[in-house]
């Protein structure tokens, strides 16, 4: 029977795929997901927790998340296509144009 | 501090309007490419001092007339400027009859002036916002001196006083195209500073002593309230100064902080050995002359001085030193006074030796003497300079005696005025002078506790007779005789305008009845007209500095009287035999005292000394070890710009190494960061 | 089934504890429909209807609903006890005197962010009536987040109040600096909003509850659980106030974004995460405080030195001003070390001088910007106080504030914050704070530097082009006005501040509501 | 052995954690190391999605789960598919990397950090200080729509209304930003 803990070294382990997408991957898109991946691997473990405790704020925080995460991922793709109409690229690299 | 009945809201109205004044007219000058229409420059600028008059007088009224069971005195608490649980100061005014009697000169002088300079000012086009800049300085200077006057602690005198310092060296370099001008202007306020840093001292040394004694303050009725408890403190002396076999010194606190309030006193008021700068302050406009250089900001210390009488009384040994400043700078500046050649120069030296008569009778513990002496000498010195003024305008800007003279004629009522502004300095009966030098001289000769006090009463009747030598030189030259003015010049010469004459009339009847109203004599109040007490300033400001009563017959007062009048008669017999009836005996005069003359034509070499002792080889150390050395080599090459210069290095290649402009190595930082800052809170990776 | 129909007991509500928050909420409801309906119409009570003419009626709007809300907020600002919003058992918010007054402050900043944008906004272009609905929308956010109590709502709002900034950062559409701004500055948002949510969630894992006063009862600082959520919640916040070393992106994004939004990000936002770092500090984290306080101390310090280092090399005035406002983070850090409320009283009070001065240097140069272009170089100021006496005075007044120069407002909050970190450490005996405060001194010092070069290339150089027709908009004036007026107020008068009708003791204010929160 | 026990004995709690954990991480990591096509990273990610639904219902949050696959799954990978399809953009990682060096220095310390985490989650285990050592017991209701309703209409509702109001800032940035012609 898994343990609580092992759902959360799951979502740990999603948690850090995430974090390694965002610092490796130079399409912005790409980056982007794996920021929707980050938030999924709190949620997995905010479920867990929740039904470690038997209440359900965690699963309001979640309900929130996925909330807040659409908003995201609709203000967050519009600023990548006004980025793409001007510039034609999604690869973060190319966008320094502000930098020292 | 505020009892009921010494509240009083409208103290605050007298700064105010000077401020508002120079405030309004300064933030438009700012901001403006051009300025006002003259007339609305001269409405907003006029009618500020005159406002603060007109409420100082209704204040003063009151003062005078009201009934105070525990001292007299207004006090106008606006707010507390800094609150801190040990120390507290207020901004708050005082309105005593001592700050009565400043803020009447002030405001009443401060008014005339403005209005005689809308005549002075009129024709300078030097500066296309020039007029309209002079006035708003001149508001800001009566704002600073009554800040200076009616401060109801240290602290809001220290910011008057620092202001008046401002707006003088704003005023005097106010042509400040001229390099010489600005140059006087930095004189001054260098000269000024040291002064001003003894100042300082001295406050933190009073402070430091009251908040030893539990209390902490440095409001002036407090202050007088507790001075008491400090006469037994001396200077502290560190332990070392004693094992290492130093005599260890004992000197009383309070007059070393006495001490430290003369010296910033020197430097305001121009006294020895800090008074070069006022004669070089004369390159400022004339009004300014006579309102900052002889009416009101150069007596601030003597002011300052009576307003810390308290303090005095408790350090004889620094009123003596006061004493003999004051009786020393009027001999040595009134000997001076006597070579000069440009007029506004004489008028200089006259108010450095004036001045030092004040001195010489705080000095003596007579402050009313030098309060009364410092009113009718705002009078007749704001009178005769700007008689000077008027003289210098109607000669295009001419300031040579050499080269006036006959003017009589063509400027009668500059001419009468600038008599009686001379009868009234030398001390003729019945005018102002007369009666305030008297009270002074009568100080010094009653006095007995100064070392030497009838020595420098001696000194000080000798000066009376220089004083009327130089002045009437001065008259004789501008006013008597054949021209020495070039034809065309003094062809076009001719009496200024009502707006330039009005004021002159105006201080010209002060300067001859001020005197006699203010302080007529008690002994004579109780044999003309059987009245004790006729001598109202002297009761008047009893209620606030400590006066010696001294009785004393009608006849001594009489003899002292006649002396100093007769002394001045001889001298102004010489005078007139030199330069009115045998003007030929001068060259030949000259000629043999020509040692004595190029000395005090050369002003005593002090200025040279000055540069040779102290300016030079401060000027050739700065340049030799802390400009080339300490300057260039230590701070600049290895501190400033060496850390300027590896802070930008580091600076600059961390910039380009870590804010690259890409997203994923600010990610790769806040992860670096991160990690770190878990780490260390986790303790331990 | 009718159990559970019983089972429903409805909530209490209690709207006029929340007045402000309704305004603002009103207002991004109302906001976008009025834009709708306004640009449908050719004409409006018989006037034409242009684009200009609806930004300003928008901004208009705007500005009355956030002054409704700040008029409402100060009225209670006088009451600073909690008031109880909604549910007593499960509060999501507090609105007590430190929530009032930081409300106000962000209020304050929003207002004149929005007076000063419909001009600014025309010049470069991007005249949507969307921006006034973004504001109020984040302003709703920054609101929240500075009186949430639980850490749901703190996330909600902290997103709430981001998104809209986003967008805000990248509202010059058609400029490729401002897509790149928003770009990044969403990326590394949304980034650092994972790692906080990830904390929250091992917080809420370690403690069973999501309210900061339940997690404050339970705490464990032995517990590495909750020192690892306590710290990635610490990260988020931080990121926000952008402190070392989660602060790049503010350097880019501000110089990237339209200047009034650079100007509103780094205030208000400043304003509500320090309120949220409060409350996170002051009752979840409390009884670990002692094993964070270490941690903190090298985040404030290295900020005061790392902001204030790279902003001497700027040449861009919005880039110089992005790395001031990290060193004053840094600054703003010390007053959270100080333990008890005087450390939060300094903080808040140099929070509300830090917004005036910060919007009226960004506000100067806004009101720069010319032909789709911000005039942002440090070399465009040469010779300002000639062409734009008033512009070059209030921007200088606001250098000589920010570098900290007595009798301006700077001098004064420094001095707050330096004080009480130095009273903390004299009466603790602890002489960590009495070096924080001794490196905050330093390093003003060192800020002088380049906050002085700007006062001596717009006084002492010569300008280098033609005097610009002044087109400055009598909004702008205004606001100028009030944020050189306050830098001097607060600075000489912080303890009677005259507003209108009556004295304010801006100092008593702070220290009572920094009060107000601490149980 | 009959093919009912067969069924419990494959599909168990333990074999569906490992199941569906085991997919979560695959396509998680199919998104991060998938280079060259980005509709297949958007694809993996709908499946990590999915699989971690399934880790909901298994964690009694029936509700969530639901959402987890409507609004995650149904809406927001699919807005990633049509913004990588209407902006046409392959390879967006052709060109070298500016910075590898960085990424490979990052990579090892996310790593380490990983293992690190691991442990630390499992040695929380052996050591719980406090926290709840074992599910607690619940009711069948729990996660339900009526339960979750329940806390979210009564303790949650300020939480819902701003929620709405976060929906519409959205709605009003994503659009100002993204239209294709603004006048």
């Amino acid at each position: 029977m898994p343990d609580v803990w092992h759902y959360q070294m799951v979502a740990a382990v999603l948690f850090m795929i995430g974090i390694m997408g965002v610092l490796v991957r130079r399409n912005v898109i790409v980056m982007f997901m794996c920021i929707e991946l980050m938030l999924n691997a709190a949620n997995l473990s905010l479920i867990a927790f929740s039904r470690l405790w038997g209440n359900l704020d965690g699963q309001i925080f979640v309900f929130m998340v996925i909330i807040v995460a659409a908003v995201e991922v609709a203000v967050g793709l519009a600023i990548i296509i006004a980025l793409v109409r001007n510039r034609d690229t999604v690869n973060i690299e190319e966008s320094s144009l502000l930098k020292w | 501090m505020v009892n009921d009945g010494h509240a009083n809201d409208y103290l605050r109205l007298i700064p105010l309007f000077p401020l508002l004044g120079a405030l309004i007219s300064g933030i438009w000058l700012m901001f403006a490419r051009k300025e006002w229409p003259r007339s609305i420059v001269i409405l907003v600028a006029c009618s500020a001092p005159i406002a603060s008059f007109v409420v100082a007088f209704s204040q003063f009224l009151e003062l005078a007339t009201a009934k105070f069971p525990d001292g007299r005195f207004f006090i106008d608490n606006v707010y507390t400027w800094i609150g801190s649980h040990s120390f507290q100061a207020e901004m708050s005014f005082l309105f005593d009859p001592l700050s009565a009697v400043m803020v009447m000169v002030v405001t009443g002088v401060g008014s005339l002036i403005h209005i005689y300079s809308i005549g002075y000012m009129d024709d300078d086009h030097r500066d296309d916002k020039g007029f309209q800049r002079f006035f708003v300085y001149l508001n800001l200077f009566t704002f600073s001196m009554l800040m200076l006057v009616l401060g109801d602690n240290l602290l809001v005198l220290f910011v008057g006083w620092e202001g008046v310092g401002l707006c003088s060296y704003l005023l005097i370099g106010f042509w400040y195209l001229e390099d010489h001008n600005a140059m006087c202007g930095q004189k001054a306020f260098v000269v000024n500073r040291i002064g001003d840093f003894a100042f300082l001292i001295g406050i933190f040394i009073l402070f430091w002593a009251f908040y030893q004694a539990g209390h902490p303050t440095i409001d002036f009725l407090e202050m007088k309230a507790h001075i008491g408890e400090l006469t037994e403190l001396t200077v502290p002396v560190p332990p070392w100064f004693a094992t290492i076999g130093l005599a260890v010194p004992t000197w009383k606190l309070l007059t070393v902080a006495g001490l430290c309030f003369f010296v910033g006193a020197c430097g305001k008021s121009a006294q020895l050995p800090l008074y070069v700068w006022l004669p070089d302050a004369m390159a400022g406009p004339t009004p300014v002359s006579a309102l900052i250089h002889a009416a009101t900001m150069v007596t601030a210390g003597v002011y300052m001085v009576c307003r810390m009488s308290f303090l005095y009384d408790h350090a004889p040994g620094a009123l003596s030193t006061i004493a003999w400043v004051g009786g020393l700078t009027a001999f040595f500046a009134a000997t001076i006074a006597i070579t000069q050649k440009d007029i506004k120069k004489v008028l200089a030296y006259s108010t450095v030796s004036q001045l030092g008569y004040m001195f010489l009778a705080a000095g003596m513990a007579s402050y009313s003497a030098a309060i009364f002496h410092l009113a009718t000498h705002a009078f007749f010195k704001a009178l005769l300079f700007l008689a000077a003024g008027s003289v210098i305008l109607g000669m295009h800007h001419e300031q040579d005696m050499d080269k006036m003279g006959g003017l009589r004629r063509k400027m009668p009522m500059t001419h009468i005025v600038f008599l009686i502004g001379v009868l009234a300095i030398i001390g003729a009966p019945p005018l102002s002078g007369f009666f305030s030098k008297d009270e002074i001289l009568l100080g010094a000769f009653l006095n007995h506790d100064v070392p030497g006090a009838k020595f420098l009463w001696g000194l000080a009747l000798f000066t009376a007779g220089l004083t009327s030598f130089y002045m009437l030189r001065l008259y004789f030259r501008i006013f008597t005789g054949p021209t020495r003015a070039s034809a065309d010049v003094f062809s076009h010469v001719k009496e200024q305008p009502a707006v330039v004459v009005g004021p002159l009339v105006v201080l010209a009847l002060l300067s001859v009845f001020a005197g006699g109203v203010m302080g007529f004599p008690d002994a004579y109040g109780q044999w003309l007209m059987s009245m004790p007490d006729s001598n109202s300033l002297r009761h008047f400001l009893s209620e606030t500095v400590s006066t010696s009563e001294h009785h004393i017959s009608l006849g001594q007062e009489l003899g002292l009287a006649g002396l100093a009048v007769f002394v001045a008669l001889v001298a102004a017999g010489l005078a007139a035999v030199l330069y009115f009836y045998r003007t030929e005996l001068v060259p030949g005069l000259t000629k043999k005292l020509r040692h004595v003359h190029t000395v005090l034509l050369n002003k005593y070499y002090v200025d040279e000394f000055y540069h040779a002792v102290i300016i030079k080889p401060l000027i050739r150390m700065s340049d030799a070890l802390l400009f080339r050395v300490v300057d260039q080599r230590i701070i600049d090459g290895a501190g400033v710009n060496g850390i300027a210069k590896l802070v930008r290095g580091i600076a600059d290649n961390g910039i380009k190494f870590a804010q690259t402009g890409l997203a994923q190595t600010y990610v790769f930082v806040m992860l670096i960061g991160g990690v770190a800052f878990l780490a260390y809170l986790v303790g331990g990776i | 089934m009718e159990t559970s129909v019983l089972e429903f007991t409805a909530p209490e509500l209690h709207f006029g504890t929340i007045s402000p928050l309704l305004t603002v909420a009103l207002g991004a409801v109302l906001l976008p429909i009025i834009e709708a309906y306004l640009s449908r119409r050719k004409s409006f009570l018989s006037r034409p209807v242009t684009r200009v003419w609806i930004g300003f009626m928008l901004s208009f709007i705007s500005t009355i609903f956030l002054a409704i809300a700040l008029m409402l907020t100060l009225g209670k600002l006088s009451v600073p006890q909690a008031e109880v919003a909604f549910n007593a058992a499960h509060p999501m918010i507090a609105m007590d005197g430190t929530a009032h007054f930081l409300i106000a402050t962000i209020l304050l900043s929003a207002i004149m962010t929005i007076l000063v944008s419909g001009r600014y906004l025309a010049d470069v272009g991007a005249n949507y009536g969307e921006y006034y609905a973004l504001v109020l929308a984040s302003v709703l956010g920054m609101m929240l987040l500075a009186a949430s109590t639980n850490m749901i709502m703190l996330f909600v709002s902290l997103e709430l109040m981001s998104i809209p900034i986003y967008a805000l950062a990248g509202f010059r559409r058609l400029s490729v600096r401002s897509n790149e701004s928003a770009m990044k500055y969403f990326i590394i948002g949304s980034f650092a909003s994972g790692l906080m949510l990830y904390g929250m969630a091992l917080l809420y894992g370690a403690t069973g509850s999501v309210g900061l006063a339940e997690i404050g009862t339970k705490f464990d600082p032995e517990s590495v659980l909750h020192l690892l959520g306590a710290g990635l919640l610490l990260i988020g916040l931080t990121f926000k106030i952008a402190a070392v070393p989660f602060h790049q992106w503010a350097p880019d994004v501000y110089e990237g974004a339209p200047t009034t939004v650079s100007g509103f990000m780094a205030t208000a936002v400043k304003v509500a995460a320090f309120g949220a770092l409060f409350r996170v500090l002051s009752l979840a984290l409390q009884p670990g405080i002692e094993s964070l306080y270490g941690a903190l101390w090298v985040i404030a310090a290295l900020s005061m030195t790392v902001g204030n280092v790279m902003a001497m090399i700027q040449r861009n005035v919005k880039r110089m001003l992005a790395y001031s406002s990290i060193a004053h983070a840094g600054y703003l850090l010390i007053g959270l070390i100080v333990p008890g409320s005087g450390g939060y009283s300094a903080i808040m009070f140099y929070l509300l001088v830090y917004t005036f001065m910060t919007i009226g240097a960004f506000t100067v140069i806004s009101v720069l910007a010319k032909d789709h272009e911000d005039k942002d170089q440090i070399d465009d100021l040469a010779g300002l106080s000639v062409l734009r006496p008033f512009l070059a005075f209030v921007m200088a007044v606001c250098m000589f504030s920010l570098a900290g120069i007595p009798p301006f407002a700077g001098f004064m909050a420094k001095f707050q914050l330096f004080k009480a970190a130095i009273q903390a450490s004299t009466e603790l005996g602890d002489s960590s704070l009495l070096w924080l405060a001794i490196i905050g001194v330093l390093n003003s010092a060192v800020s002088l530097y380049y906050y002085l070069r700007i006062p001596v290339v717009m006084y002492m150089r010569d300008p280098e082009r033609e005097a610009d027709p002044d087109s400055m908009a009598g909004f702008e004036r205004l606001v100028l006005f009030v944020c050189a007026a306050a830098v001097f107020v607060l600075g000489i008068f912080p303890h009677d501040v005259f507003v209108i009708f009556w004295d304010v003791d801006v100092i008593a204010v702070v220290s009572e509501a920094a009060r107000s929160m601490l149980p | 052995m009959t093919f009912g026990e067969i069924v419990h004995l494959v599909i168990n709690e333990q074999n569906l954690f490992i199941f569906f954990s085991t997919v979560a991480i695959l396509s998680a990591l199919g998104v991060v190391l998938n280079l060259s096509n980005t509709v297949y990273a958007a694809l993996s990610l709908v499946v990590s999605m999915l699989a971690l639904a399934g880790l909901f219902v298994m964690l009694n949050a029936e509700f969530v789960g639901v959402l987890q696959v409507m609004i995650y799954a149904g809406a927001i990978v699919v807005l990633f598919l049509f913004v990588v399809m209407l902006l046409n953009l392959r390879g967006g990682e052709m060109a070298a990397d500016r910075q590898p060096f960085l990424k490979l220095v990052g990579a090892g310390i996310v790593i380490a950090a990983t293992v690190k985490l691991t442990s630390l989650l499992g040695a929380a285990r052996s050591n719980p200080s406090g926290i709840q050592k074992d599910w607690m017991p619940v009711g069948p209701e729990f996660g339900s729509v009526r339960d979750i309703g329940l806390v979210l209409y009564t303790d949650y509702l300020l939480l819902f209304q701003v929620s709405g109001i976060l929906l519409l800032a959205g709605i009003v940035a994503a659009v100002i930003l993204a239209k294709q012609k603004v006048d």
